[in-house]
């Protein structure tokens, strides 16, 4: 009987590994490649992958540190049928890791003997007992900072292998329903060749770097189309050195079809069309009204719902009730994330020293998520355009990811939940 | 119609379901022949790479539970609503008076839970 | 299995003792007893979800046992009202059970022996009493609909007419107990209501004036 | 098919519903007894409406039960959630400081 | 237009395949859409559909550690049979399935039906993703269910009769969607919604890395696309009874004009899809119930008076 099968099951083969996802896994100074690797994808008609359930193949963009071991093998683990993973560290390297990627996947034998070979439940999976049912224990209840209601908190870590996310960044939430009640950043740090590719950010791609930020903004708002464009002028503003791929580069939208299949490097003139393009795609973005409503926070429960920030009065209610945080922390983000993200579309700012400003972002975080529901905070987390391959090693030092997987992970930024609250409530 | 032609509308109700079955059972055994293995896997839940530190199944703070009271409530007016649909025409203006009536008054109440806030997540 | 539901209204007119049709007569007790074994399955079952799922696959049997009764709109009305508020109900029980619902064993019972006998009790004088009490008969007909209107719809015609004409009443009762349902389902639910930001002295003032 | 038949099945949804609402502790399960026990009381309903009284008066009570259902179930979400937010109880016997 | 006529079981068969064959439209032009965006041609996009199913037909299945497999099953099972049982009351022409006399209320009862699905969804693969995404598709629900509720209610109200059949004769001259814009606006958004997907759906958003289907692979994750996709087809095939008078038009007969309609209806939700951002359950909770709900009734007041007027 499967014999008879096998012919069919080549041309199912053929016809997958036309459409294949690909989980794309980015370290700090990998983003060129990265860059690259998505282009490459959409010439060859494939798709970048929303989980490890829907991901055929996993390419890791830049050169893991260590600390990456773990998440990198678990993430292998958790893709289900035909398998296949490749790790680009330069744009040069692109077109051959797909080939390889394509061949392994249409490799029909080779991938049942691999999907034959791997054992049906995850080794470290405990049978446990009623209060810890498959080896882990159940969600624990917290009184939560806005209606009081004692309800289960979950321990949510975003990142490191998240699409749309920051290179590297973890931030581990504790979400109470989709509200975020506490974070804690950490930041995984690329191996050793960190240090030229912070020369590359500097030089020349801070334009496509700001552009990619704002597609992911974009993409993450559900606004793929606009998205799209995005991605098209963050293609055409990178420097000649990275945008070296194969010259089989497919037709892009008209307006920049010359701008990309040019040889020259980003000459002078060439940049100038991409900021106008630039300008133009932020211009729509501003005038659209629906993305601006759609970005825009909504007003806590308990501050009279309208839609005025004038109406927010001082928050009278209990000591220790974090109403006001909740409040706070959704008025600061109302219209953060629109405001970051025409930011980034905006083609002549400047932005001298992003290690720097990316520290301060990245410390100011978890305070500033306290209260926010967890699509807002990813929202936010992609306009601020965190820059972790600019981090300096004390900057990785601070934010190293902690290994003792205790309770509670915070400890260190100041006690428990409430006390924690207490030190930051309004004066 | 005499009664024995016309089967009834809710034999093809039924006729559905029997087909939804079989559809579903039959892509099930095809995946079983075409997949690059019969048997499923099992994994641990995804979460960016890192393992669970709890079972996901928790009492979920559904930050939404006044809006689900504002909406059992007014949801009883569909129940007056369909069978008032097949007599407006006949009994005139006072069937339409007395239903606006009634959703006027339930009006009332949603704009009064929506300045209380209950629209907004708790 | 053919619910011959647009049956010729004058076949019953002539026979005074009404005969629902061998296959709705099959399915109102097939229904039935899938509706009886659901919910007894929702105080067995240990997980949350399922319980509250058993439950509204017990509400759809019965839903659908009458719509076999001939009562179209209100069996599909009981199917739809009862999985909005099953759906309502899971998220509900999940929330305000005391531990971690999903996984627990659920022994959160006390003297189960006694209700089983209460219940048990109960049953049998309730199946005594139908047994015995001689039911009358059917006094009036199935309401005769506007001209063309199928069978279903005929029913649902007068209960429509019912609720405008001599059942009026029942509307203007049940708009205010829904105001009522509102607001104090609004105000029980909610931790505070619009004018805890203006403070206790409600004018606002008391709290550092970030007006 | 009589109308026994409809009441009997009818008359064993209603004490499965009783016994869900005598046996159980939490105040979320007692409610599912009482949707049952409701369920009960359409099914009868039902099955009157047809073999003895099929006038309309019969569905309006029908309706009003399945208003019935929905309003009580209402109240007690908004009840069992101030329980809850204020003594964290959900057993019924908890709820119990009207008590002296 | 005669009285609809009820036909056999076995059509059925007849309805899935049309069903089958609508949904892969709609998914090849969502993914022709997609790729003319992103600046590949259109014609590799719209192979989408064929190539995502023989990649999902060779992907392995996937449970999660400790799930609710049983409510897994019925969800991924559920969402092939629902657009099915929607469909089923739709007249194709002077042909339906199930010519039932309630057959408004039976269409509101399986899209109530479809929250039941998404919440199973989610509850199911014990995954923080998947919940969050099943808990945010009630709270959108929550705010489009009772306006669309209105919206199926005011055709019914113009034709004076809960059966499909009477409501899409009940169009002579002048379809439904002429006098009651409003409603056909609402009921649109309806549809948008209970599609679980795009602008106004999070189960399924990118935000929460595909919310309900972050976990599934597989068949299952095949099934819950299709489901989804025919769910749409499902949505705009019966607006055609409802608002674009059923099968009647000039030259074509009317069966062929009930696909006509319910194929460019589904394009333009699929363009309309494409084109509106993510919207996030808090934001439309508001909108739902103070812009959508008094714009339903309004609407359903003027159709009332209208009809009152005329008989």
């Amino acid at each position: 009987m499967a014999v008879s099968l096998r012919p069919l099951q080549r041309v199912l083969a053929r016809w997958a590994v036309r459409g294949t996802a690909v989980l794309l896994v980015e370290v700090p100074g990998g983003w060129a490649a990265r860059a690259a690797v998505e282009r490459a994808l959409v010439e060859r008609g494939w798709r970048a992958a929303s989980s490890p359930a829907d991901a055929d193949a996993v390419v890791v963009c830049g050169t893991p540190g260590e600390s990456w071991g773990e998440v990198l093998e678990r993430t292998w683990e958790q893709m289900p049928g035909p398998r296949a993973r490749a790790s680009v560290s330069a744009p040069s390297e692109v077109p051959g890791a797909l080939e390889g990627l394509a061949a392994s996947l249409l490799d029909d034998d080779a991938q049942r003997a691999d999907a034959a070979s791997r054992d049906l439940v995850p080794a470290d999976v405990e049978n446990g007992d009623d209060m810890h049912p498959a080896g882990l224990d159940l969600a624990g209840g917290e009184d939560d900072l806005r209606d009081g209601l004692e309800m289960d908190v979950l321990r949510v870590p975003l990142g490191p292998v998240l699409p749309d996310w920051p290179a590297g960044l973890v931030l581990r939430t504790v979400l109470s329903g989709d509200v975020v009640v506490r974070a804690r950043v950490e930041v995984l740090a690329g191996a050793a060749a960190r240090r030229d590719s912070a020369d590359d950010a500097r030089r020349g791609d801070d334009v496509a770097r700001r552009l990619d930020a704002a597609a992911q903004v974009l993409r993450l708002a559900g606004a793929d189309d606009v998205a799209a464009r995005a991605v098209h002028l963050r293609d055409a503003a990178l420097p000649a050195g990275l945008r070296s791929l194969s010259p089989r580069s497919a037709p892009s939208p008209s307006g920049l079809r010359s701008l990309l299949t040019s040889s020259r490097g980003a000459g002078a003139e060439e940049a100038h069309e991409v900021r106008g393009e630039a300008a133009r795609l932020r211009g729509r973005v501003e005038r659209s009204r629906v993305l601006a409503w759609a970005l825009r926070e909504a007003d806590v429960a308990t501050s009279s719902p309208t839609s005025g920030a004038e109406s927010d009065a001082a928050q009278a209610s209990a000591p220790g009730d974090l109403r006001d945080v909740g409040l706070d922390a959704r008025r600061r983000t109302r219209d953060d994330v629109r405001t970051l993200l025409l930011g980034l579309l905006d083609p002549d700012a400047r932005d001298d020293d992003p290690g720097r400003r990316t520290r301060a972002a990245l410390e100011a975080l978890p305070e500033r998520l306290v209260g926010v529901d967890v699509v807002t905070a990813r929202l936010l987390v992609a306009a601020l355009d965190l820059r972790t391959d600019a981090l300096g090693d004390d900057d990785l030092a601070a934010f190293a990811p902690r290994d003792d997987e205790d309770e509670d992970g915070d400890e260190a930024d100041g006690g428990d939940a409430h006390a924690h609250h207490h030190g930051h409530a309004h004066g | 119609m005499t009664g024995a032609e016309a089967t009834s509308g809710w034999a093809g109700l039924l006729a559905v379901l029997v087909l939804g079955g079989v559809g579903v059972t039959g892509a099930f055994a095809v995946h079983r022949l075409t997949a690059v293995a019969p048997r499923g896997l099992t994994a641990w839940p995804w979460l960016s790479g890192w393992h669970p530190s709890e079972h996901a199944l928790s009492r979920y703070h559904a930050r939404w539970y006044p809006v689900t009271v504002v909406f059992l409530a007014f949801d009883v007016e569909m129940l007056f609503m369909y069978p008032w649909v097949l007599v407006v025409a006949d009994v005139g203006l006072s069937a339409v008076v007395e239903m606006f009536v009634f959703l006027g008054v339930l009006l009332l109440g949603v704009l009064w839970a929506h300045r209380e806030g209950a629209f907004s997540w708790q | 299995m053919s619910l011959a539901f647009s049956e010729m209204s004058s076949v019953v007119l002539e026979t005074p003792l009404p005969d629902l049709s061998v296959l709705r007569g099959v399915a109102v007790t097939a229904l039935g007893v899938v509706a009886v074994v659901t919910g007894a399955l929702v105080f067995k079952v240990d997980s949350m979800a399922r319980a509250t799922y058993l439950l509204a696959a017990s509400f759809v049997a019965v839903g659908a046992a009458v719509v076999a009764l001939h009562l179209d709109y209100v069996g599909v009305v009981v199917v739809l009202m009862m999985l909005m508020e099953m759906a309502v109900m899971g998220v509900f029980m999940v929330m305000l059970m005391g531990m971690n619902p999903a996984l627990m064993p659920m022994s959160m019972v006390h003297s189960k022996r006694r209700a089983l006998v209460a219940a048990g009790a109960s049953f049998v004088v309730l199946a005594v009493g139908i047994l015995l009490v001689d039911w009358p008969q059917r006094s009036s007909v199935p309401p005769e609909g506007p001209a063309g209107s199928t069978e279903g719809g005929a029913t649902t015609y007068s209960l429509g007419d019912a609720l405008m004409g001599d059942h009026m009443l029942v509307m203007m009762v049940v708009s205010p107990v829904m105001l009522a349902t509102i607001v104090a389902g609004v105000v029980l639910a909610q931790a505070q209501g619009r004018y805890a930001r203006l403070g206790d002295d409600l004018r606002g003032t008391t709290q550092g004036g970030r007006r | 098919m009589t109308l026994e038949v409809v009441l009997v099945v009818a008359a064993a949804l209603f004490s499965v519903g009783l016994y869900g609402a005598l046996s159980q502790q939490v105040v979320v399960m007692v409610m599912m007894g009482l949707e049952l026990m409701l369920n009960g009381v359409v099914l009868a309903a039902a099955g009157f409406w047809w073999f003895t009284a099929p006038e309309p008066s019969l569905q309006v009570l029908l309706v009003v039960v399945l208003a019935a259902m929905t309003v009580e179930m209402a109240m007690g979400f908004a009840v069992a959630l101030l329980l809850h937010r204020t003594s964290g109880a959900d057993m019924t016997d908890m709820a119990a400081e009207l008590k002296q | 237009m005669g009285d609809v006529v009820q036909v056999a079981v076995p059509w059925v068969l007849l309805a899935a395949v049309l069903l089958g064959v609508a949904a892969l439209g709609v998914t090849a032009l969502d993914g022709a859409l997609a790729a003319r965006a992103a600046g590949r041609s259109a014609s590799v996009g719209a192979q989408h559909p064929l190539v995502e199913t023989a990649r999902l037909l060779r992907q392995r299945r996937r449970t999660t550690v400790a799930a609710d497999t049983l409510l897994r099953h019925v969800a991924v099972g559920g969402f092939v049979v629902a657009p099915l049982l929607m469909v089923a009351v739709v007249p194709l022409g002077e042909w339906v399935l199930a010519d039932a006399s309630v057959g408004v209320v039976w269409f509101n009862a399986v899209d109530v039906l479809v929250w039941v699905l998404v919440w199973l969804a989610g509850w199911g693969p014990n995954a923080a993703w998947s919940l969050t995404g099943g808990y945010r598709f009630l709270a959108q629900a929550m705010a489009y269910e009772l306006p669309l509720m209105f919206a199926l209610t005011a055709p019914a109200v113009a034709a004076g009769s809960l059966r499909v059949g009477d409501v899409a004769a009940a169009q002579p001259g002048l379809p439904h969607v002429v006098w009651m814009p409003v409603a056909f606006v609402v009921y649109c958004t309806g549809v948008l919604a209970f599609s679980v997907r795009g602008p106004l759906s999070p189960a399924g958003g990118a935000a929460i890395s595909g919310g309900v289907l972050a976990e599934l692979s597989g068949v299952d994750r095949l099934l819950v696309l299709a489901g989804r996709a025919g769910l749409l087809v499902a949505g705009a095939a019966f607006a055609v009874p409802l608002f674009l008078g059923g099968g009647s038009g000039p030259l074509l007969p009317g069966w062929l004009w009930v696909l006509v309609k319910t194929a460019l209806l589904a394009a333009a939700l699929v363009v309309v899809r494409r084109r509106l951002p993510d919207v996030r359950p808090e934001r439309f909770l508001a909108l739902g119930w103070t812009v959508l709900l008094p714009a339903a009734l309004l609407q359903l007041l003027v159709v009332s008076v209208v009809v009152v007027v005329r008989s």
